[in-house]
Formats: structure tokens, C-alpha cells, sequence
């Protein structure tokens, strides 16, 4: 029995072929973003290294096929859901098959089944495909190292552009931080997860956390940051110490999937300006972590 | 001017009104049969609290969907709470609920966690002030077995016109429980294990229950199926348990607040006490006070 | 003559005599630790339960072989009950168990069911006539878990010289609950939903309970493992249910006299009780007669 | 993957041969006995059909191979229990592999499970292999039609030879009875399983019950009968009405594996001479049954 008949989408491109030829340049076939997201630390020796012995075990296998989404739910550690609706094929099931993938960070954070309140979109009935496009999924034909390149993303502006606040509060709120603020950085409903200390086939550890820092694609604003869990010693067991380690920082700016219109932050001006534990200090730096971390810390000024 | 033309009017007017006022006459454990048959009407509003997904494959024609979670959410380290106020009322405006709006619970009726779910949400409307809230009875599992109408709208509503205000007189704070323990009725609707305080769950600080309470499960309350007992067992083992008094002051509770929402509901709801309270902090929030009594290994 | 000459004699003797001593001060819990240092013990005769080919794949060394279904048997359409006393007394003699052996009960621990058939076993040797019985305490399955040395040997042992005779004070017939209701304390040991009435098996006539008796589940005595739980724990809830009077008169059943003989075992064997009963026809019996009274729906 | 590969015996008789080639022979293996049991009910051409399309998909299709013994439990109805030991070969393991093929009938008559209480051999300890030779499962190289011809088979008296009786009750009931009647005629703890009713592919449907009767094998004595679930239309739907159905009777002597000593035939002998309802009569016949049940009636005389 062929065990992932679409593993190589040329098969559903006999007749999908748009489809399955922008499929296989996209992030979702390639997991190029994974590769991407590590290289700045490699020597170019370690880069050699990752490609040939880790990426294509590791990270690869992980690259969905046709059928991962559209048959039954992708395998996670060969643990499978299923198939969505016996034989047949479904255009989408985002509750079984996004879900699973994404299941350890966004899904359940936006439920609300890893704590605190369901997404407010979720809540009005909204799920994945709802914001997020059917070319992310399938790719829209051009290649891009990670998804932080691609031109359709998701985005709040789009359904809620500025200037159609109909209270004082958040007319004035968003004039002032506009330009300095992800919007997640104050309407994230509360903590989602954090995952620490991976080390290559032994997987990490999760806690939940809420960090607001410098964004390190975009030092001028200040976002909610998760911990990627990259530490000095994850490709060790593949011989790769990762010798540009502190290139890159541990922390990366994240949406957290649990959006709510009314937090604390919302509520009061004190919140960050004077009890400053969400933000990301010094004494909280991850112990041993990169030293690109520091230049993440942004304190906001105390208002008096 | 002949006969029929005076007397149309009366009857048209005559078989109108049954529909309007069935409508309104919301029974509060409502059957399939029923909501098939008012579930169009615009006095009724039937809101679905299953996940989106599960919505949107199929639900009840004219349902809106607002998940479970947006109902009862996390709070100061509790679990199942009500949101504040302020959002609260927000979602029931948002979901287009008046408070004169009957308001027909659907969700999932396979394990106890589902049933009481619905019960929860019935809580929490009538908590939010809306004066007519009922239960699907058996759940969409009931509307799918029983073959009714689907649909796979979107399912969305207009908000409502007005506001509804907060009937606080349905919950009760650990600082009313403590106050009432040994004159009230307190009922621990956990399961007996928990009760007798042999099993407890893992974020709940301490084994047992408070002193004087009694055990009636809300787990009983529903067959395997998920749909409510026949009313003379619900009746008698209210009666067996809480007494016969229907005006005696009652308070609820469980671990989270959950679970007691289910014999709220029949209590207060479909049976007519008068004064049932549930305790939303429940076993999290009493056993995590050190200062809280706790009794267990008995059953008195 | 040396000092040592007369001295040894006396020493072999002090040094050997603990060891006959422990083995006949059979404790009512035999752990582990206990069971290999004096299983080897000719006082003592190891009864393994299981099923032959379970018995054949690892016992512990020393121990025979008879399975639960010989000790329980069908008679009369009930379920779980005492052999006939001349058959029953033939297979204790079969078993090489005399009056005085010390027998220590093994079988599974997996379930509330295979824990129970340690006990069962125990109150019927017990009610044979044999003196001294105790339990292994988490079973086979601690004795596997603490990696106690096996033996797969047949595990014969030959017939005792004489016979037991029953002990009849540990026997309750449906006649002598009938008469102790309201009098003596009878204690209902199946799960608080049976008790409760919401529950009951098949073959049972009647849901409800003995009128007047107390619930107190056998399956509450074990931990998950299958151990028993710590001796305060059982202390108090034989405490807070039957009472601290341990002369009082106790009679306790189930649904077929099986589960039953688990709070017998903790209550008689363990804790002290003086005048424990069970009744061994049980439910079974009990709610196929019509005109014997069961009530439901209440904890009173 | 090959799923059954001992269902040729040639591969594990690369080593065993000997055993292989009995088995071969065996009736484990060529389900024979089935066959010989039913053909005189059909005629001629019925025969051909039945050794044509019935045989080889219904009652071959159980067949023994090495692995489902050794190795893993076997499949009935396409379930298994699984492997023995891991994938490690197993001597004998009779309560899961025995126990599922003889797990309807005399499994659980043995432990009691089906009801009553555990055949005394099984109280003290013995199993399937304890009683039945080895060469009864692999055969012995030679051929027989059915069990009943093979010469080595369990046998009461083997172990217990007549006259060792201690009792005097026991002595002069075995001489009194001892050529009219099956040890277990007396001997069964109780009712046994029977099954009435089988039509091809849909199974028969079972009830306990406890039938003395001629032997139709041996009309001479009186034993324990079970019904044979074989009715008049069982074959039906291959389209063999059996012409000869009345050649043969819906019960045959049984051995129910649920032997003890002491039982109320053997405590009075009111229990049989003047209560006969454990007796087939003619009034329990089975309705619509053979012709041929009639001659297995034996009421015995009573004692006034």
C-alpha cells in the first residue's frame, strides 16, 4: 500500500495542476522557513552539516502533503487523526488538520483551551481560513525563505483600519501608539506559550508566559515575543555547535492567537507604565541565552 | 357585507396567535419537536456553543454560534468563571439577545461536560439578565438522531437594540457560602467520590467538600444519551436530597462552577425553587483557602 | 564441657524460633517483603487465584493454584456464592490448608474486581474454618512490580490430613438482613450511584438500596495500584460511615456478595470489628424478592 | 507484507518437518471434520456445491496455520488478541490461542466463565495440553475424516480407571451405570452452551441448556447432547436445500467441559429416574428439527 499516495504532489496536479505547481515552492512542501529561521547561526561548515544530516530528517519530515489537509489529519509523531469524512476529499477542516500542525502554539491558544478566553474571532465564529489565505497554503508560485517574505499575510489593519474607533479612549490610545505597538502587544487576551531548552529528537518544554519586547524584525515597535527554543546545544548530538549562536536573538515576535478587544492594557495606562512585569528586563533574560537578546529590552517611561 | 368577510379576520388572527404567544411561552427544557416548530420565530434566539468547526459543518437552521469558551472563561486563576460584566453583556448585545428574547441553548450532549455546558450558559444568560433561557434537550445530538432540518449559514445576528443588566441574585461568593454553612442547603453536585472526598482533581487544593453539604451529582441529572430524566426522577431525587421546600435557600457548587449549573437549572429553573445560588469560585477557589472547612470520609 | 556446648543448643534454638513465630503471626496485609522471606515457611500455604494459565506463565515459588471460580461459585441463579460446605471444605483440604495454616490470598490487582476476589477468598476460607488468612497487598502485581523472585514449577501440594469446619458466624442469609433492618448497621459497598438508586446491573430486579443502610464503596478501599490504602485512611472512613463501636453489629452486602467482602476484610480482619456479616446473596437476591423493601433517591 | 506466513506449513518445516507434514494431515489443518460432519445431509450434487463454494470460503477459511498458535493469538472474525510474546515464538499458550477457536463452546465452560462452576481439572490447575495430546493438534501423519476417528484422544478413564472407587455410593452407581452411560451424563457440573439456529454468514445464536440423550454415534449409552446449529436452511442462500437433511440428528454427544465430582445426579437418583427433565423428550424436541432426533430419546425407568 502506498502510505502518502500524495507526498509528491504531481499526482493531484494531473488535474490540479496550478494548484500543485505553486504547491511545491511553498513553505507549507519546502519547510524552507524552518531552515531560514536557524541558518544565521550556522558556520557555512555547519550550514553544510544541517542541510545534508538535519534538515531533511528532522525539520522536512514534518512537510505536508495533499492529503496531510485535504484526506485525514497529518500524521504527528506518525500519531494521526484520521480521515476527516471516510474517503472522501474535504476543501477544508481547520479543526483537524491546521489544528493538528499548529496545535502546540496558535490552535489551542485560540480556543482558549490553553487558559484565559477564546480568540474573539473565534468566538464569532471565525477559524483559520477565515483570516489567513488559501495562498498561504498552497503558495502563490514564488519561492520565499520564510513566511515573514510573503506579501498576503494576515492582518488587523485590513478589516479594522485606523480611525474607526468609536470611543475617545482608544482614539487617543492609538494615536499615541500607533507607530510604536503591534496591536497584539496590548489586545492579547493574556498568556500563550513559550516553548524552552530544545534539544534535536528530544523536543522542549512549554510554559505559558506573556513578554512584550522589541520586535526583532522591527526594533522600532514593541510586540509580544515568545521564546523559540533554540538553545546552544540543540544540533549538538548532529555535531553542530552553532558557532554564530548569538546572531540571532531567543525571543521573536509572535501574534498570539488570542485576541480579545478589552485587556488590562486596554483598561489602564498604569498597567505597562508602571507595573512593567510583562516587559522583557535584563533579570529576566533567559540565563545563557543569546547576547542578541538584550538589544530586545524596551521598558516603557513611567508616567509621572 | 357577507359572512366570511367579518369572520376571516377573527380567524386568521385566532390561528396567528397561538404561534406568537408558543413562541414566547418558552418551556425551559425544550424538545426538538419544539424548536423545529419556533425556531424561526423572531421572539426566539437559538445560540449554538459548539466550536465554530463543528458549527459550521451543521447546525440547527437560524442558530447563531458562540463558542463555550466565550461564555465562561478564565479568571484570576479560575477556571469556568464569568467574564466581567462589561463583556458579558457586550457578547449577549453582540448576539443580538434582548433581555425579552427566549433564548434556546445548542451544543454537544455527549459526555457530562457537554451537558452542563448548556446549563452553564442557561446560568449565565439569566445571570446576564435575559428572562427566558431554555435547553435543547439532548443537545444537537438530539436534533442529528432525530433526522431535523440543517443548515450551514453562517450563522450571524444583528446586535440587539439594548443592553441587559446583571441579576446578581444568582451567584454566590466564597463569603456567602461561608456564611451560610449550616442554615442553607449546600449541594455538592460532584461525584460522590468527590464528595466523600476519596478522589479530588488535581488543581483543586484539597480533598473533601464543605461541612453540611449534601451530594446530588449533577452527572445524574441526564440519561446516557445526554437528554434530562424523566421529571418524576429529577423531582424525587431533589426532593430525596435538597428537601421539599421549595422556597428554602439553596447554594450549589462543584469544582469549577460547572458542573452545579446543572441542578441549578433544574432546580431553579425546571423544578421552582425559589432561592438557588451557585457558587462560581466553587472547590478551586473554597479548598485553596486554608481558612475554608473542609470536612471528608463521611456522609453527614 | 565448654561453655559453648551448653550455650549453642540454646542459641540455635532462640535464633530458630523467630522464624516459626513470624510465619504463624500471619499479618491480615502480607506485603512483599513479608511473603518472600516466609512464604517458604511450612506454617504457611501461598493461594494463588488466577487462572492456570496465568499461574503457569510466573508465580510466586512455593504457591498452588486455585483459581477464584472454584472459591465462587453459581448456585440457585446467584451469582459469587459459597460452594456447598461439603465441596468447599473438600477443596480447602485438597489445598493442603489445614485449621492453623497461615494462608496468604494472591491474584491480579488490575481491578476493583480482581481486588475484591482477594477478599472474597479470604472470607470464604475464613468462613471454612480456617484461622488465620491474609491478603497480599497490591497482589501478584507488586509482587511482579518489586521483581520478587518466580517459579514456574505445577504448584502441587498435598491434601491437608484433616478438615476444616465452617465457621457460620460470618454468613448472613436474607432472612437475618430482613430482621437487623433498622437494627443492626448494614453497609452497602457498591459505588454511591447503586446506593443512590440512579444505577444498577442488569440481572439485579430492583434499583435502590437496603432501607436504613449506609454506603461505603469496597472499590474506595484500594488505591490505583491496587494496594490498600494507608491505615488512617481506612480507619476513618470506617469511622465516619459505620461508626468507632467495634462491637457493633455489622452487616454488609453488594450486589452479589462479591465487592462486599472487601470492607468485611478491612473492617472483621483489619481494623477489628467484632460482629461483620456478609450477606451473600446480596442485591441479586435481595431485589428479586418483591417483598423485601429497597429504597432510592436519597442518602438517608 | 506477508500476513499469514506460516499459513503454508512449508516455511516453518524447513526445521520441523516432521511436524509439518503431520500437520498437513492434521484437522487443524484441513478443517476436514467440518465437511464430514455435514455431507450426509446433501446429495450427490448438493456435495459438489458445497465442496465447491461453501468449504473453501466458509469452514477452510478457519484453518489453523503455525503462527496462530506460536506466535499470535488467532484472528476469529479478522480480530486477534495480538502477539504471544512480543515476537518471540511460544510452546503453548492455550488460554489465548486454544481459547479463541474452542472460545465459544468449551473455553468457558471449562473456567466457568460461561456460567456454573470451573471444571474441576481446570480448579486444579490443567489445561487444554494437559488432556489433549500434542498429536492431536498437529496430528499424527495419518488421515482421518473426523476427530471421532483418531485413536488418540482424551479419556475419563484413562486417569481415573474404573474400580478405584472409595466410596461404596460410587461403586455400585459406576456398575450399575457404567455401560449405559457417559461419565459426563453424570459428571457435568451443569447447563452448557448450545446453539440453535445458523444460516451461512449470519451465525446462530446460543443458549445454555443441558440435554441427556442416546449417543447417536453410540446408541447404547446415554449421554450430555448439544445441538449442532445446522437447520434446514442453513445453506440456503448457496443453494443446497440438503436434500438428505433427516439422514443425520440436530444433537450429538458432547463432552462439556465443565466436569465435577459431586453433582445432583450424582448425590440422587431421584434426580434422573423420577425428574427427567434434563432427558430429551419428545415434547422438547426441537421444533422442525431432523427426523432423526426422535431415535435419540432415552427416558429412564422409574424407581417405583
Amino acid at each position: 500500500m502506498e502510505k502518502r499516495p500524495s507526498g509528491d504532489p504531481s499526482l493531484c496536479g494531473q488535474c490540479h495542476d496550478e494548484i500543485a505547481a505553486n504547491f511545491r515552492k511553498s513553505l507549507h512542501y519546502t519547510t524552507t522557513g524552518l531552515k531560514s529561521g536557524v541558518s544565521p547561526r550556522f558556520s557555512k561548515e555547519e550550514a553544510g552539516t544541517f542541510a545534508g544530516k538535519v534538515f531533511p530528517k528532522a525539520c522536512n519530515s514534518c512537510h505536508a502533503s495533499c492529503g496531510d489537509c485535504h484526506l485525514k489529519s497529518p500524521a504527528i509523531g506518525g500519531v494521526s487523526a484520521g480521515l476527516l469524512q471516510r474517503h472522501r476529499f474535504v476543501k477544508r477542516d481547520e479543526g483537524k488538520t491546521c489544528a493538528l500542525c499548529h496545535g502546540g502554539r496558535v490552535y489551542p491558544e485560540f480556543t482558549g483551551e490553553y487558559g484565559g478566553t477564546p480568540d474573539v474571532h473565534y468566538q464569532k465564529g471565525m477559524i483559520c481560513l477565515d483570516c489567513h489565505s488559501k495562498s498561504e497554503s498552497h503558495g502563490d508560485g514564488s519561492v520565499q525563505a520564510s513566511r515573514q517574505e510573503r506579501k498576503e499575510r494576515p492582518s488587523c489593519a485590513k478589516c479594522h483600519p485606523p480611525g474607526k474607533e468609536t470611543s475617545e479612549k482608544a482614539k487617543s490610545a492609538h494615536a499615541v501608539h500607533g507607530t510604536k505597538l503591534s496591536c497584539s502587544a496590548c489586545h492579547s487576551a493574556g498568556p500563550y506559550r513559550n516553548c524552552y531548552d530544545c534539544h534535536l529528537g528530544k523536543g522542549a518544554e512549554a510554559r505559558p508566559g506573556f513578554i512584550l519586547g522589541r520586535n526583532p524584525r522591527d526594533p522600532k515597535t514593541v510586540t509580544t515575543l515568545r521564546v523559540i527554543p533554540t538553545v546552544r546545544d540543540t544540533f549538538a548530538s548532529a555535531g553542530i555547535r552553532m558557532e554564530k549562536y548569538d546572531a540571532l536573538p531567543n525571543y521573536w515576535g509572535t501574534a498570539p492567537h488570542n485576541i480579545k478587544k478589552r485587556t488590562d492594557r486596554t483598561r489602564s495606562c498604569e498597567s505597562c507604565h508602571e507595573e512593567k512585569e510583562l516587559f522583557l528586563r535584563k533579570e529576566v533574560l533567559l540565563p545563557g541565552g543569546s547576547k542578541a537578546n538584550e538589544g530586545l529590552i524596551a521598558v516603557p517611561k513611567s508616567l509621572k | 357585507m357577507k359572512l366570511w368577510k367579518r369572520v376571516l379576520p377573527i380567524l386568521v388572527l385566532a390561528l396567528a396567535l397561538p404561534a406568537v404567544s408558543s413562541a414566547l411561552d418558552l418551556p425551559k427544557i425544550v424538545n426538538t419537536d419544539w424548536l423545529e416548530k419556533n425556531g424561526a420565530d423572531p421572539a426566539v434566539r437559538i445560540v449554538d456553543i459548539r466550536k465554530p468547526e463543528e458549527f459550521k459543518a451543521g447546525h440547527v437552521p437560524g442558530a447563531i454560534n458562540v463558542f463555550y469558551g466565550a461564555w465562561a472563561v478564565k479568571r484570576n486563576n479560575l477556571d469556568n468563571q464569568l467574564p466581567e460584566d462589561e463583556e458579558l453583556l457586550e457578547l449577549v448585545q453582540d448576539s443580538g439577545i434582548e433581555k425579552t428574547t427566549a433564548v434556546v441553548i445548542v451544543g454537544k450532549a455527549d459526555t457530562t461536560t457537554d451537558q452542563v455546558n448548556l446549563t452553564r450558559v442557561a446560568w449565565t444568560l439569566r445571570y446576564a439578565g435575559v428572562a427566558k433561557v431554555g435547553v435543547l434537550d439532548g443537545g444537537f445530538n438530539k436534533w442529528s438522531a432525530d433526522k431535523k432540518p440543517m443548515s450551514t449559514d453562517a450563522g450571524k445576528a444583528a446586535a440587539a437594540k439594548g443592553k441587559t443588566s446583571p441579576n446578581r441574585p444568582y451567584l454566590a461568593a466564597k463569603e456567602d457560602v461561608l456564611a451560610k454553612v449550616g442554615k442553607a442547603t449546600i449541594v455538592d453536585t460532584r461525584m460522590p467520590d468527590f464528595f466523600f472526598g476519596v478522589s479530588k482533581l488535581p488543581f483543586v487544593a484539597r480533598a473533601g467538600r464543605i461541612p453540611q453539604s449534601v451530594n446530588l451529582p449533577s452527572a445524574w441529572i441526564f440519561t446516557k444519551e445526554g437528554a434530562f430524566k424523566p421529571m418524576e426522577d429529577l423531582e424525587a431525587m431533589a426532593a430525596g436530597v435538597v428537601g421539599k421546600d421549595k422556597a428554602a435557600e439553596v447554594l450549589v457548587y462543584c469544582d469549577t462552577g460547572r458542573l452545579a449549573s446543572g441542578w441549578w437549572f433544574v432546580l431553579s429553573e425546571v423544578l421552582g425553587y425559589g432561592n438557588v445560588r451557585m457558587y462560581d469560585g466553587s472547590s478551586q477557589e473554597w479548598a485553596a483557602d486554608a481558612k475554608a472547612p473542609m470536612v471528608k470520609y463521611t456522609w453527614k
